[in-house]
């Protein structure tokens, strides 16, 4: 869409501020309610049952004495979840993960639920069903599932994009390639070349809010949804088509979320609580424990990647070459095609080709975690291109400055980038003072770059002016980290009036136009400028009144500083209106005076960082510590720059969790050992240091203000950062994420791999 | 007359090559003449398609003006985190 | 499920003893709620002892210390005469969980847990901590090395419950240590963990000394090698690599998703060494 | 179905009884049968804070407490940190440091961080992580958490 263009050195009055949120004194007093929290009249208890094995038919299904059960009010199977898919698989897929149909394809997978009157009843009747299992061969590892005697997930997956096109069902469901130009003549040029292979384990988005819903459906199809999720309106179309409900008479209000970094872009259990309810006639309460969230939803992908890059003596990367292989869980999804577009992004390449597969394992269907699939591309390209920068005797950071993309040059996954700002975030960590800052013995620096899409989406916003003149604005995207407040910056922006005289709500399905998910980063780009245009459109409803009242022509009526003037001298005895005088007047005036926008919010702009960490590693046990860390990324603009932060510093700590000890670990049974907080080791307080920021603001073209998603690029860099902070502490090169102390200490026994220390 | 780039994932579907010419001035009439010359191109269509123009990506603003000689490039639909 | 919370010793014994199916002992409840919730177990009964007044305190008399078997971790933090006189068994109760934890979990509870990466114990056996064990048949004192048989498993018959916790006054120039590693810097269950106590004699030389080690084995382990090998000397850096092997000798460990058995053996011998040289130096050596 | 056990505690300074299930949780009777769900359930086995109150004082996971034994204690939970109207220091400096996010762990830190201010007003760095530890955050990277509690701690000690 066009804007106007004048964003560029704009001036900010409110924008750019940091006021206390909105949603603070609710979120401090234990006031706001999250998924879990939510009550009514009636309501039962749901339970589901999982399966205990990774890969089984399910030949029989017995819930008669469940069900007879006093207290038991409803037990379900798929039996009561026809398909209404009517042919579209993928919707079928997202049906079948919600509860089996027949196989079980993974430890954890939904196969029976049950509501009673109250959790005990409810435990009772889930151990009272039978099912009996046939177990199959199962596979969860990505490597192994590739090879030809693999045990199938799918067997109607054939791989997509090999030609021929095979006729043998394979757990490859399709393989991609992106890039330009001649790698081998590449090659050919370069002084240089490394080669290496990498590996990353699964790791889970590890939001704090399990997964929770309140689902009521009467017997007049009319349904009601209270659920954690980033995006309410889709959990509304896609329960709706599953369940065969009108989308118009499935109200889905979003609790506050606790969490869900991609998570909670996907139902999971949403979809068996309203069949719970629907078969019970009561409203049903769904909370999955902690156990369920890692068993049965939304891990990342575990990937096996192979980089190839050639670089001449004078500094310049002739060819890259990089083959991934990301495990999808057990239904087909386009993740490792993600890692394909995105692995080279941050380069201005002559010559560059990634190759992707997407591949089925016995594991949870993975889903979207912040910024999916770019981080462990980044970790084999960045830590590759670390050991090209020492072979040829270059500073990393010099070594990238020279290779970065800028305006101009064809992104490896196709297009031209327009103004970007990887060279600018390189430049701050060039000149930045943690970059001098002297080491320790067994201290290690390291650095890396990331990059993300980010993307908009369709959008909608209401912005209704109170008789008082206040501001309340409806928006449709969910808050996940503070967006109420800089919406309600961009608000009193453009209508001139003070930020506590907005009020920004997050609306229902039942009250606002469809919105797309919050995902992406994009709630605070695309409601952003839903929000300019809704304020702008309520300002011409204002001038209008203005004219009106003085019965001047609106053409010659302006808005300044929240206030109308008439603009001709001739008006000159003309009083100017506030707003708070046009809001009182509206009743004789035409009546409320509100601002509406729908739009589609494209033309997000790609987003780059890049991290600096310093990490001391403990040479007799592997041990590590994360010394300092500094996040410098592009925020197009900052609407409200302490939640820029939070952005970038929580997606640092949870890309430290990653590359040091977050990991799914299953066992030779194919179930997860460590389905919980205690061995699934997310970072603690104690583990991380300040996480310093620095905000660079490369204004965005296709954002009324500049604005650039923040959420997500900054878990890009860290698993590269700190794989090379590692190897130049311990002297030896990690491979393989988690970085976990007996990996360490078996590398530094082991010196595999040449040490790149000396810096 | 713009010339498409198709990313690799769909090269198959137009028999290999890595772009063609096509006659549209707006989003919705570069897919729908693609998808005229290239059946198969639909299915992909279907399951996500984004139009780079000039390095600004696209995801679903079929109403979106095609300048001419502009860069245009078909990629697949991307989700987030 | 029946929740009783008896004010005597011989009362909870008493309903230990006549409970017909599985009856478990609530103390802190940092582990026994877990394996509640998450189904391992179903009780049928339940007895709580921290309404027992004599099991929630910490008494100093002329032979040392008593620790109540109700007493949280938190609490012996706080006991300044038993930090002084064993500053290794403290701190490894100190360790267990975070601070919520701290304010439930109880070193009996931490030992009849039978886990065999307790962090309290391996301090505990170093120290030559004893269990003051009531039953039926009266009560009968036991070293807290022989409460564990194997992993979940203990010696105690049915009936009877650890009442306290007794530690002996330090000898003159003792001192003890404890260390622990987790991959993160709280919170975590020990992959490997060391307890070393030890007298000097005249100049500096250790005259005893006790090393323990924590999860390498299906119970802690006792090594008097490694004892030995720095009995008589100055721990000089001879003595602390013999001490280091002869911990890596006694391992017995097994690989999973905590720790592999190479990583165990060898990080054994680093803490027994650093936890050994620490003893030293609170020994007054 | 096991008996119902009949409790007498307090509150936040309230006297309350309830009836529960031997195997409930305080948490369990907080969020269910009082409506108190400020403390909340993230993983139900003591590792992730988020249901922090005190008992009798001490910091406790009130998901690893029995709804039975708080008969005769006294129970503290986030919504008995303001007092009279007033937030709690700890309260206004999480908002003023964009402290939260989501917000799902915010009342067991608060909780945490006021069982720690309340034995150490004059809390380090370390001392102030090491406290929290027991309190999982997956969104701050707990950065400006940890500015909060130390600018709550500055000003209570102002003012004492």
């Amino acid at each position: 869409m066009n804007h106007d263009q004048s964003f560029t050195n704009q001036e900010f009055k409110i924008v750019g501020t940091r006021p206390p949120r909105p949603d603070g004194v609710d979120k401090v007093t234990g006031r706001a309610r999250y998924g879990a929290d939510a009550f009514a009249p009636g309501q039962l208890v749901g339970l589901i049952l999982r399966s205990p094995h990774a890969h089984a038919k399910i030949k029989k299904i017995d819930i008669s004495k469940a069900e007879k059960l006093p207290g038991v009010k409803a037990v379900i199977t798929s039996a009561d979840l026809p398909d209404l898919t009517k042919g579209d698989r993928g919707q079928l897929d997202i049906l079948e993960n919600c509860m089996a149909r027949g196989r079980a394809l993974y430890d954890g997978h939904a196969v029976a639920a049950v509501a009673a009157v109250d959790a005990e009843t409810a435990r009772k009747a889930l151990q009272l069903i039978k099912v009996d299992y046939q177990v199959l061969p199962h596979v969860t590892d990505v490597d192994e599932a590739m090879k030809d005697n693999a045990p199938i997930v799918q067997p109607h997956i054939r791989t997509v994009g090999v030609n021929p096109a095979p006729t043998k069902a394979s757990n490859v469901s399709q393989r991609t390639e992106f890039g330009h130009g001649d790698v081998e003549a590449g090659f050919k040029r370069a002084d240089v070349i490394v080669e290496r292979s990498y590996k990353t384990e699964q790791t889970h988005q590890g939001y704090i809010e399990p997964h929770a819903c309140l689902a009521s459906v009467g017997p007049d199809g009319q349904g009601e949804l209270w659920v954690t999720t980033q995006g309410h309106f889709t959990f509304r179309n896609q329960c709706a088509s599953l369940l065969g409900m009108d989308v118009a008479k499935l109200k889905v209000t979003s609790s506050e979320i606790g969490g869900g970094f991609g998570g909670k872009t996907h139902v999971w259990m949403e979809p068996v609580a309203l069949a719970l309810s629907r078969k019970a006639n009561r409203p049903v309460k769904v909370v999955m424990t902690r156990d369920e969230v890692f068993r049965a939803t939304g891990p990342t992908c575990s990937t096996s990647i192979d980089v190839k890059i050639g670089a001449t003596k004078d500094g310049r990367i002739t060819a890259a070459l990089a083959t991934l292989r990301y495990q999808d869980g057990a239904f087909p999804s386009i993740w490792g095609m993600l890692g394909g577009m995105t692995s080279f992004a941050c380069y201005d390449l002559e010559n560059v080709k990634a190759i992707a597969y997407d591949v089925l394992v016995n594991r949870p269907k993975v889903a979207a975690y912040r910024a999916p699939s770019a981080p462990m591309a980044a970790f084999a390209v960045e830590s590759t291109i670390d050991q090209v920068a020492a072979e040829i005797g270059w500073d990393p950071v010099d070594f990238r400055i020279k290779n970065a993309a800028k305006e101009g040059t064809r992104a490896s996954y196709g297009p031209t980038y327009g103004p970007i700002g990887i060279g600018p975030t390189l430049l701050a960590a060039k000149n930045h003072p943690h970059m001098k800052a002297p080491l320790r013995k067994n201290q290690g620096r390291g650095m890396a770059c990331g990059f993300w899409f980010n993307f908009g989406g369709q959008t909608c916003t209401d912005l209704n002016i109170g008789v008082d003149g206040t501001v309340s604005l409806t928006v449709g995207t969910v808050d996940v980290g503070g967006s109420r407040a800089s919406l309600s910056l961009i608000a009193a922006e453009e209508l001139g009036i003070p930020y506590e005289k907005v009020k920004c709500t997050v609306a229902d399905t039942a009250s606002l136009g469809h919105n797309d998910t919050t995902e992406g980063s994009r709630g605070t780009f695309s409601s952003g400028m839903a929000t300019i245009y809704a304020a702008r459109d309520a300002i011409r409803v204002l001038k209008e009144r203005a004219a009106k009242t003085w019965e001047i022509d609106v053409a010659d009526v302006t808005w300044r500083n929240g206030r109308a003037m008439a603009l001709k001298a001739e008006h000159g005895n003309l009083n100017e209106l506030t707003l708070e005088e046009l809001a009182a007047a509206s009743p004789r005036t035409g009546g409320p005076i509100a601002g509406h926008n729908e739009v589609v919010a494209d033309g997000a702009g790609v987003s780059f960082a890049t991290h600096i960490c310093d990490i001391e590693v403990d040479p007799e046990t592997g041990h590590t510590k994360v010394i300092r860390y500094t996040v410098i990324q592009d925020a197009g603009k900052a609407i409200h720059p302490d939640y820029v932060e939070g952005q970038f510093q929580g997606a640092a700590a949870q890309g430290i969790g990653w590359a040091l000890n977050e990991e799914y670990i299953y066992g030779k049974d194919g179930r997860l050992q460590n389905p919980g907080f205690l061995d699934y080791r997310i970072p603690v307080c104690s583990d991380l240091p300040f996480i310093d920021t620095q905000i660079l603001e490369i204004p965005n073209p296709g954002h009324p203000y500049g604005v650039r998603g923040v959420g997500e690029t900054s878990i890009v860099p860290p698993l590269a950062a700190i794989a090379n902070a590692v190897s130049n502490a311990a002297g030896v090169r990690l491979t393989h994420i988690p970085m976990s102390p007996p990996r360490i200490l078996k590398a530094i026994k082991n010196g595999n791999g040449k040490s790149h220390a000396g810096r | 007359m713009i010339e498409v780039q198709l990313s690799a994932s769909l090269r198959e579907f137009a028999g290999g090559a890595a772009s063609v010419a096509v006659e549209a001035t707006t989003v919705r009439e570069l897919l729908r003449k693609l998808v005229e010359r290239y059946p198969r191109m639909q299915k992909r269509f279907d399951e996500g398609v984004a139009v780079s123009i000039n390095g600004e990506i696209f995801r679903d603003d079929r109403a979106q003006r095609i300048p001419e000689g502009a860069e245009v490039y078909l990629l697949p639909r991307i989700p987030g985190g | 499920m029946q929740y009783a919370a008896p004010t005597t010793v011989k009362e909870a014994a008493g309903l230990l003893a006549k409970s017909k199916g599985s009856a478990f002992v609530l103390a802190g409840g940092t582990d026994l709620l877990v394996r509640l919730k998450s189904g391992l177990i179903e009780p049928d009964l339940v007895v709580d002892i921290k309404r027992i007044a004599s099991m929630q305190t910490v008494t100093k008399a002329a032979g040392g210390f008593k620790i109540g078997a109700a007493v949280p971790c938190a609490v012996l933090g706080e006991n300044a005469a038993l930090k002084k006189a064993w500053p290794g068994v403290v701190e490894a109760a100190n360790l267990i969980g975070s601070d919520q934890v701290q304010g439930r979990c109880t070193i009996v509870g931490n030992l009849c847990n039978a886990s065999p990466a307790a962090d309290s114990v391996p301090a505990m056996v170093a120290a030559g901590a004893k269990a003051l064990v009531v039953g039926p048949k009266g009560r009968r004192t036991i070293a807290v090395e022989d409460v564990v048989v194997g992993p979940g498993k203990t010696s105690l018959k049915k009936g009877e419950v650890v009442e306290a916790i007794t530690l002996p006054k330090p000898a003159p120039k003792t001192g003890d240590a404890y260390l622990r590693f987790i991959p993160r810097t709280e919170m975590d269950i020990a992959v490997v963990s060391a307890g070393v106590c030890l007298t000097l004699g005249p100049k500096g030389v250790v005259k005893k000394a006790r090393v323990a080690l924590g999860a390498v084995g299906p119970t802690v382990i006792v090594v008097p090698k490694a004892a030995a090998a720095i009995v008589g000397t100055k721990l000089d850096d001879a003595a602390l690599a013999a001490l280091a092997k002869a911990c890596e000798a006694a391992c017995k460990p097994i690989d999973d998703k905590r720790g592999t058995i190479e990583f165990r053996t060898e990080v054994a011998g680093v803490l027994a060494r650093r936890a050994a040289k620490i003893a030293y130096e609170r020994a007054g050596g | 179905m096991a008996q119902g056990i009949h409790v007498a505690t307090t509150i936040n300074g309230d006297a309350v009884e309830y009836v529960c299930q031997p195997r409930e949780t305080l948490l369990e009777v907080l969020r269910n049968r009082l409506g108190l769900t400020g403390a909340k359930e993230g993983c139900g086995t003591g590792d992730c804070g988020a249901c922090s109150v005190t008992l009798d004082g001490r910091l406790v996971c009130s998901c690893l407490v029995l709804g039975a034994e708080a008969e005769g204690r006294s129970v503290t939970t986030v919504e008995g940190l303001s007092t009279n109207g007033n937030l709690h220091p700890l309260q206004k400096k999480f908002i003023e440091h964009a402290a939260l996010q989501c917000g799902i762990c915010t009342p067991g830190f608060l909780v945490s961080a006021k069982a720690l201010l309340d034995r150490n007003p004059d809390p380090t760095e370390e001392e102030i992580r090491y406290a929290l530890a027991g309190n999982l955050c997956r969104c701050t990277g707990y950065d400006k958490i940890v500015r909060a509690v130390d600018a709550a701690a500055k000003e209570l000690r102002s003012k004492a």
